[in-house]
């Protein structure tokens, strides 16, 4: 019921509806790949190089796939790898965070240097170093891993900062005075104020990490036969797709590209926007 | 045998990095007694120590040196178990209803923790009973109170919600930090004389901590005066606001400005500019705008004498 | 009374009008006010938190920014012998009275200097914006003179905000709000959040330029005895109206309206320890005020005209004004 | 202040080490050797080696790898590399040192990233500042700005350096695809070579320059429209002072400060986007040089600008952290 007000509300954003409609739309296209007809890794199922058409809704490629299909693979496949990799890399931002934020002391000096090195590293060569050593070895969910372990650490400062200065506000002593334990009022007192942040920071990080992985793919340092957008234009890209005329087989995945990071990029921006908690406790006063 | 005594408690924070530590002495060395069935009032200006010495009493800071004990028993340093135990016998309001109680949570909920945590009662009937019980004190009903965040209440309202949820464990003491001085005029005394209700009624002591020496005044039995850390003068409230001894507490006390057009400031003062100053200055720390400063105030911490009852922290009372 | 009005409103009626969420919600802070401000006095706003009292300023002060509209009613500044309805002049004109004729002194808080700046350069953009072909050193001059007339360390202009105390910064704005001598200076709340005797202080300084200058001061607080230190005249504010305005002395000698005795006599005092009771109740919310008069529910002595009617505020005694029911049965009984 | 530069440094210090570590792992756990994957690669061209010329070959390469010895000697070494600047000869280019490579395409990099910073950070945070004093009633003219730079901002730096090449090189063939001047043209200190060199950067700066100008914009935006609500921009409103000395002197100058601590959180991220987009137009910086390092397995230059880009970069941070207390009086004078 509370839900559905959220929702209702978000809609009224045009940037939440149209950002919403086209992950909607996205993820059908994801769901469907398990009725293709064809494996994603056989080549030559279809006449090579037809251009789109109600047979070939995206045309064909010139390694004889159905490039909507492709697609459909290469959707799934990118949005569970930028899932997993936001999935794991908040663990450990909320974890590494909270710990810090409520610690203190050596353990969370420690992190915070951590944290405060990872920043300033510049991760674009680093992951092109373990692209170029792993190459094909590098499955999708090692890469994940090495982007999560990469991109922890901002968040992870946003979160302790949030919990100090949350930890300086009196409900932080009255939740004590109930006699709450520590981890109690973690959760229930603080993650309420946190949540905005995760929230918009996953959907930001899915952000970066699909387009990682479109660059590393690109550039032929992931296992290119798992079909991901990134390796489907590595593919086009390396049988000069664009000079032998096949057009359609860069121009569908950089659009899809293009759709999938704006509308997660408006979802991220107007849902924080709604998640702030200056603007949660307005409606809630006005919710009477 | 008092309820709480504190004994020579000081505290120090230290700020800064690795490269540069700064010292601030927040409480120097304080010690004074609550009585059972008391209001003790602990005032002073902002920076004082007032806050910093409730925080240690409530075990939310830790003392540098010095030994807080409550009904005979040492309570700094005790474990987190008897800690909880604690909270049955001491309880505290804040200054800020508002954020006494978290923006994105239903009020009610720290009620029914604390019952429940605290294993006061187990099942959510008794629960109720005791939380209308406590509302009734604050005159709060339970209709109004029940499934509601904290701004959908007025600040008046809700200072008395955060008393009624003090008073759930039936504690034996209550530490209020300035528990009026957000709450508008119109309802201000209608909250002092909660306090003042509770000590009579319920025979409850309150450590009331204010920078308003009138509703201190008004509702006081002893009182400490604080200045950067230390207390300068303390004693009965009556001795102490009427006849105050100390340099400090005399200008402390002609600053109120008091409601009556007659009687209106008629002498100038100078304020202090370095705040920091005096914080590190050597001797009295008043001694750099007390307008009866002597030699030896500047070079030694003064004692603490007894004139007719009040203990001063002051040269001027050596013989 | 020979005194010069300066400053006056007219049914001055401000609402704060919120869209949150397609949600529409109007604050009805400041209701049919009408007010006037002498020459060469201290006029006083009494009320808590929520009354209105600082959108009516806002108001006066004609710096209404959305949320905040007028909603109705005038505000007529008098310079130099003209009147001017200052809704009714552009924004330009408006301008033009800033500093010169009126000017603002915000609450006691620590951040209206900008804290990148030196206290000159602040002084030199308010002073430059409304003085014309003064050179750099001429301006810095006038900001040195006037602190020094204040009895304020003139070194301090060399400083930045950040190493001044909290009661220093509220004393720098002060005299930054009355650098070029305006007739009338609204200070909203000036002194809360500042210790006592650090107030103390501000409210001397306060005094010392009404002396200096012989302007008009209109201060807000909802600290009494700060208005009875300061004000010559006081206007109890509640729920958006002037319920009662008189001379300071009559106010806290002979208050009529329930609420503003209950402001009185709730104080405590030292050598007093007798019972101070509240008003019962709590202040109404403004966006859905009581019928009537809005201290009816909270109001011991309400009966049934004070709930259908919106006493209106009468002179029942040369220079006291109230606005009750009960008062003007009262008139009527001995009349 | 003193304290302030003091904790720079050491944090300056405390990066180079992690991340000098952490790439020594990450070499260490390359799947297969890299000296038997070299060899293999030399023999795979068709290229007859002796057997006991092979055997030479492997030792002097693992010699150079830093194979030889114990882990903890291995990491010593590899920060005598690090610190000598001698990361050994480039396999493809041999014998080519890594580190002249590195310097000659560093000027590259160096010069595309230095003009593309300085213009999308002044460009973002003007337009930002408008934008943010205005937000309560922003001009149609604005508005469709900060539209179009919300559509662009999420766009990855290598789809949009792609689809700039596509546009303005393959359809409109009006700027050069590949290189920082054209085949055949010598060097020099002339008019020919200056523009040949600027109409080849022109797409490779364009399009960073446009993305970085949608981030810096929005954020400054952000920032500005909560400075706008500070009690001192209103004050100095109330005073009457003109809108655009309130711009620029008030909002402008303290929201300028969280955009130079972010200009040198994010000098990383800003350095990996001019690596892939230097890769995409084939640049001869650190990117392309990186890509074509790649494309020949040659580790020991990969391992070489990696090394060099993350010193390089944390100097960068450094420097920018130490220009920091200028903007800032509150550090200045404390």
């Amino acid at each position: 019921m509370k839900m559905l007000i959220y929702f209702r509300d978000l809609m009224s954003d045009k940037r939440f509806s149209f950002g919403f409609t086209v992950i909607i739309i996205l993820t059908v296209l994801a769901l469907i790949s398990v009725m293709s007809p064809y494996s994603p890794v056989r080549w030559n199922v279809v006449p090579e190089e037809k251009p789109p058409s109600l047979k070939y809704l995206m045309g064909t490629t010139s390694l004889g796939q159905d490039l909507f299909w492709i697609v459909c693979f290469s959707i799934k496949n990118s949005l569970i790898f930028a899932l997993t990799t936001a999935f794991l890399s908040r663990v450990l931002a909320i974890v590494a965070g909270m710990i810090s934020g409520f610690e203190g002391g050596i353990v969370d000096r420690s992190i915070m240097i951590l944290s405060d090195s990872l920043i300033s590293l510049p991760r674009v060569p680093v992951l092109i170093l373990v692209g170029a050593i792993f190459r094909e070895g590098l499955n999708l969910y090692i890469l994940a891993l090495v982007m999560a372990s990469l991109s922890w650490a901002w968040d992870a400062r946003v979160i302790r900062s949030q919990i100090l200065s949350l930890r300086e506000r009196d409900f932080t002593l009255t939740a004590i005075l109930s006699g709450s334990k520590s981890l109690s009022v973690v959760f229930k007192e603080y993650f309420p104020h946190i949540l905005p942040i995760v929230f918009a920071s996953t959907l930001n990080n899915m952000l970066w990490a699909i387009g990682i992985e479109t660059t590393l793919s690109i550039l032929g340092l992931t296992n290119p036969l798992i079909p991901t957008l990134g390796t489907t234009l590595h593919w086009a890209l390396s049988y000069q797709a664009l000079f032998l005329g096949v057009w359609w087989w860069v121009f569908f995945p950089v659009t899809v590209l293009i759709l999938l990071f704006i509308s997660v990029y408006l979802l991220s921006v107007s849902i924080s926007e709604y998640l702030d908690p200056r603007m949660r406790i307005q409606r809630i006063g006005q919710a009477r | 045998m008092p309820l709480l005594e504190v004994r020579n408690l000081t505290k120090i924070f230290t700020i800064g990095n690795v490269f540069s530590r700064k010292k601030v002495i927040a409480v120097d060395n304080i010690s004074f007694d609550v009585e059972e069935s008391e209001i003790f009032t602990i005032a002073g200006e902002s920076g004082c120590g007032k806050t910093t010495t409730a925080k240690i009493i409530l075990g939310f800071e830790e003392a540098t040196s010095g030994e807080i004990v409550y009904k005979g028993k040492r309570i700094d340093h005790i474990h987190h178990r008897e800690r909880r135990e604690l909270l049955k016998e001491m309880q505290a309001v804040f200054q800020n209803p508002f954020s006494t109680f978290n923006p994105l949570r239903k009020v009610d909920r720290y009620f029914y923790e604390t019952l429940y945590n605290l294993g006061i009662a187990d099942t959510k009937e008794k629960a109720d009973e005791i939380i209308k019980e406590k509302l009734a004190a604050v005159g709060i009903s339970f209709e109004e109170f029940v499934e509601k965040y904290p701004n959908e209440f007025s600040g008046g309202q809700l200072q008395r919600i955060s008393i009624a949820r003090a008073l759930l464990t039936n504690p034996s003491i209550l530490i209020a930090d300035e528990p009026v001085s957000m709450v508008d005029a119109s309802l201000r005394m209608s909250i002092v004389n909660l306090f003042k209700d509770l000590k009579d009624k319920y025979g409850v002591s309150v450590v009331y901590i204010t920078h308003d020496l009138t509703t201190a005044y008004y509702i006081s039995d002893r009182i400490a005066i604080m200045f950067r850390g230390s207390i300068v003068e303390i004693g009965p409230a009556e001795k102490v606001l009427m006849e105050p001894r100390h340099p400090y507490t005399q200008l402390l006390k002609e600053s109120v400005p008091e409601p009556d057009p007659n009687r209106k400031w008629n002498t100038r003062i100078n304020l202090s500019e370095t705040e920091q100053s005096e914080y590190l200055r050597q001797g009295c720390k008043f001694s750099g705008r007390c307008p009866k400063a002597m030699e030896i105030c500047k070079r030694e911490s003064p004692p603490y004498f007894d004139v007719g009852g009040v203990k001063v922290k002051c040269f001027l009372y050596k013989d | 009374m020979m005194s010069v009005e300066v400053l006056r409103t007219e049914n001055l009626k401000s609402y704060y009008i919120l869209d949150i969420f397609g949600k529409k919600k109007v604050i009805k802070a400041v209701e049919d006010v009408s007010i006037s401000i002498k020459e060469n006095e201290i006029y006083g706003i009494a009320g808590e938190s929520g009354c209105g009292k600082s959108t009516l300023l806002k108001a006066m002060f004609a710096a209404v920014e959305p949320p905040q509209r007028i909603i109705g009613g005038k505000v007529i500044y008098r310079d130099n012998g003209k009147e001017y309805d200052v809704y009714h002049i552009s924004e330009e004109e408006r301008k033009k009275f800033r500093w010169h004729f009126i000017s603002y002194v915000p609450q006691g808080s620590m951040s209206v200097l900008n804290p990148v700046m030196k206290i000159k350069e602040i002084f030199k953009d308010f002073i430059e914006t409304h003085t014309k072909g003064k050179t750099k050193e001429e301006i810095y001059e006038i900001a040195e003179s006037h602190i020094r007339d204040l009895g304020l360390p003139s070194g301090i202009l060399d400083a930045y905000p950040h190493q001044l105390s909290g009661g220093m910064r509220q004393r720098i704005t002060i005299a930054l709000a009355t650098v070029l001598s305006p007739k009338v200076v609204i200070a909203d709340e000036p002194t809360t959040a500042l210790d006592v005797v650090t107030q103390r202080g501000v409210i001397q300084l306060l005094k010392d330029i009404q002396a200096l200058k012989r302007n008009t001061i209109i201060i807000v607080t909802h600290d009494m005895g700060v208005h009875a230190n300061m004000a010559d005249r006081i206007a109890i504010m509640y729920a958006g109206r002037i319920i009662e305005e008189a001379s300071t002395e009559e106010i806290f000698e002979n208050p009529l309206h329930p609420y503003t005795r209950y402001l009185i006599y709730s104080i405590p005092k030292f050598g007093d320890k007798k019972k101070r009771e509240s008003a019962p109740g709590a202040p109404p919310s403004l966006s859905n005020p009581p019928s009537g008069c809005s201290f009816h529910p909270r109001c011991p002595f309400a009966f049934e005209k004070c709930r259908e009617e919106v006493p209106p505020l009468k002179e029942y005694k040369v220079g006291h004004k109230v606005a009750c029911w009960r008062v003007e049965e009262g008139e009527n009984a001995t009349a | 202040m003193v304290k302030y530069f003091l904790t720079r440094f050491l944090q300056f210090l405390i990066v180079v080490f992690l991340s000098v570590t952490l790439v020594f792992i990450i070499v260490r756990m390359m799947p297969s050797d890299p000296v038997e994957k070299t060899i293999a690669q030399i023999t795979s061209t068709g290229t007859f080696l002796d057997p006991s010329d092979v055997e030479k070959m492997i030792k002097s390469l693992r010699e150079m790898y830093g194979l030889e010895g114990s882990i903890l000697s291995q990491y010593f070494q590899t920060w005598r590399r690090l610190i000598t600047l001698n990361f050994g000869p480039s396999l493809s280019f041999f014998p080519t040192p890594v580190s002249s490579i590195i310097k000659e395409s560093v000027f590259w990099t160096v010069g595309l990233l230095g003009v593309v910073i300085l213009v999308s950070w002044t460009i973002g945070n003007i337009l930002g500042v408008i934008a943010g004093y205005y937000s309560k009633k922003l001009p149609t003219a604005m508005k469709l700005l900060d539209l179009i730079f919300m559509i662009i901002r999420p766009i990855p730096y290598y789809i949009l350096a792609f689809i700039f090449l596509v546009l303005f090189s393959y359809l409109i063939p009006a700027f050069p695809s590949q290189g920082a001047y054209s085949v055949g043209m010598m060097p020099g200190f002339n008019l020919s070579f200056i523009i040949d060199v600027l109409k080849h950067a022109t797409l490779p700066a364009l399009s960073m320059i446009l993305l970085q100008t949608t981030m810096w914009f929005q954020s400054m935006k952000i920032i500005s429209t909560g400075v706008t609500n500070e009690d001192f921009v209103i004050y100095a409103k109330y005073g009457g002072i003109s809108n655009h000395k309130i711009i620029f002197r008030y909002v402008f100058r303290n929201a300028l400060l969280p955009q130079v601590t972010s200009l040198s959180l994010s000098l990383g991220r800003i350095f990996g986007g001019a690596l892939i987009t230097e890769i995409v137009f084939s640049y001869p910086g650190l990117g392309g040089t990186l890509y074509s390092a790649i494309m020949s397995s040659d580790y020991n230059l990969i391992i070489g600008i990696v090394l060099f880009s993350i010193v390089a970069v944390s100097l960068g941070t450094l420097v920018l952290d130490f220009i920091y207390p200028l903007f800032d009086p509150r550090i200045r004078y404390s």
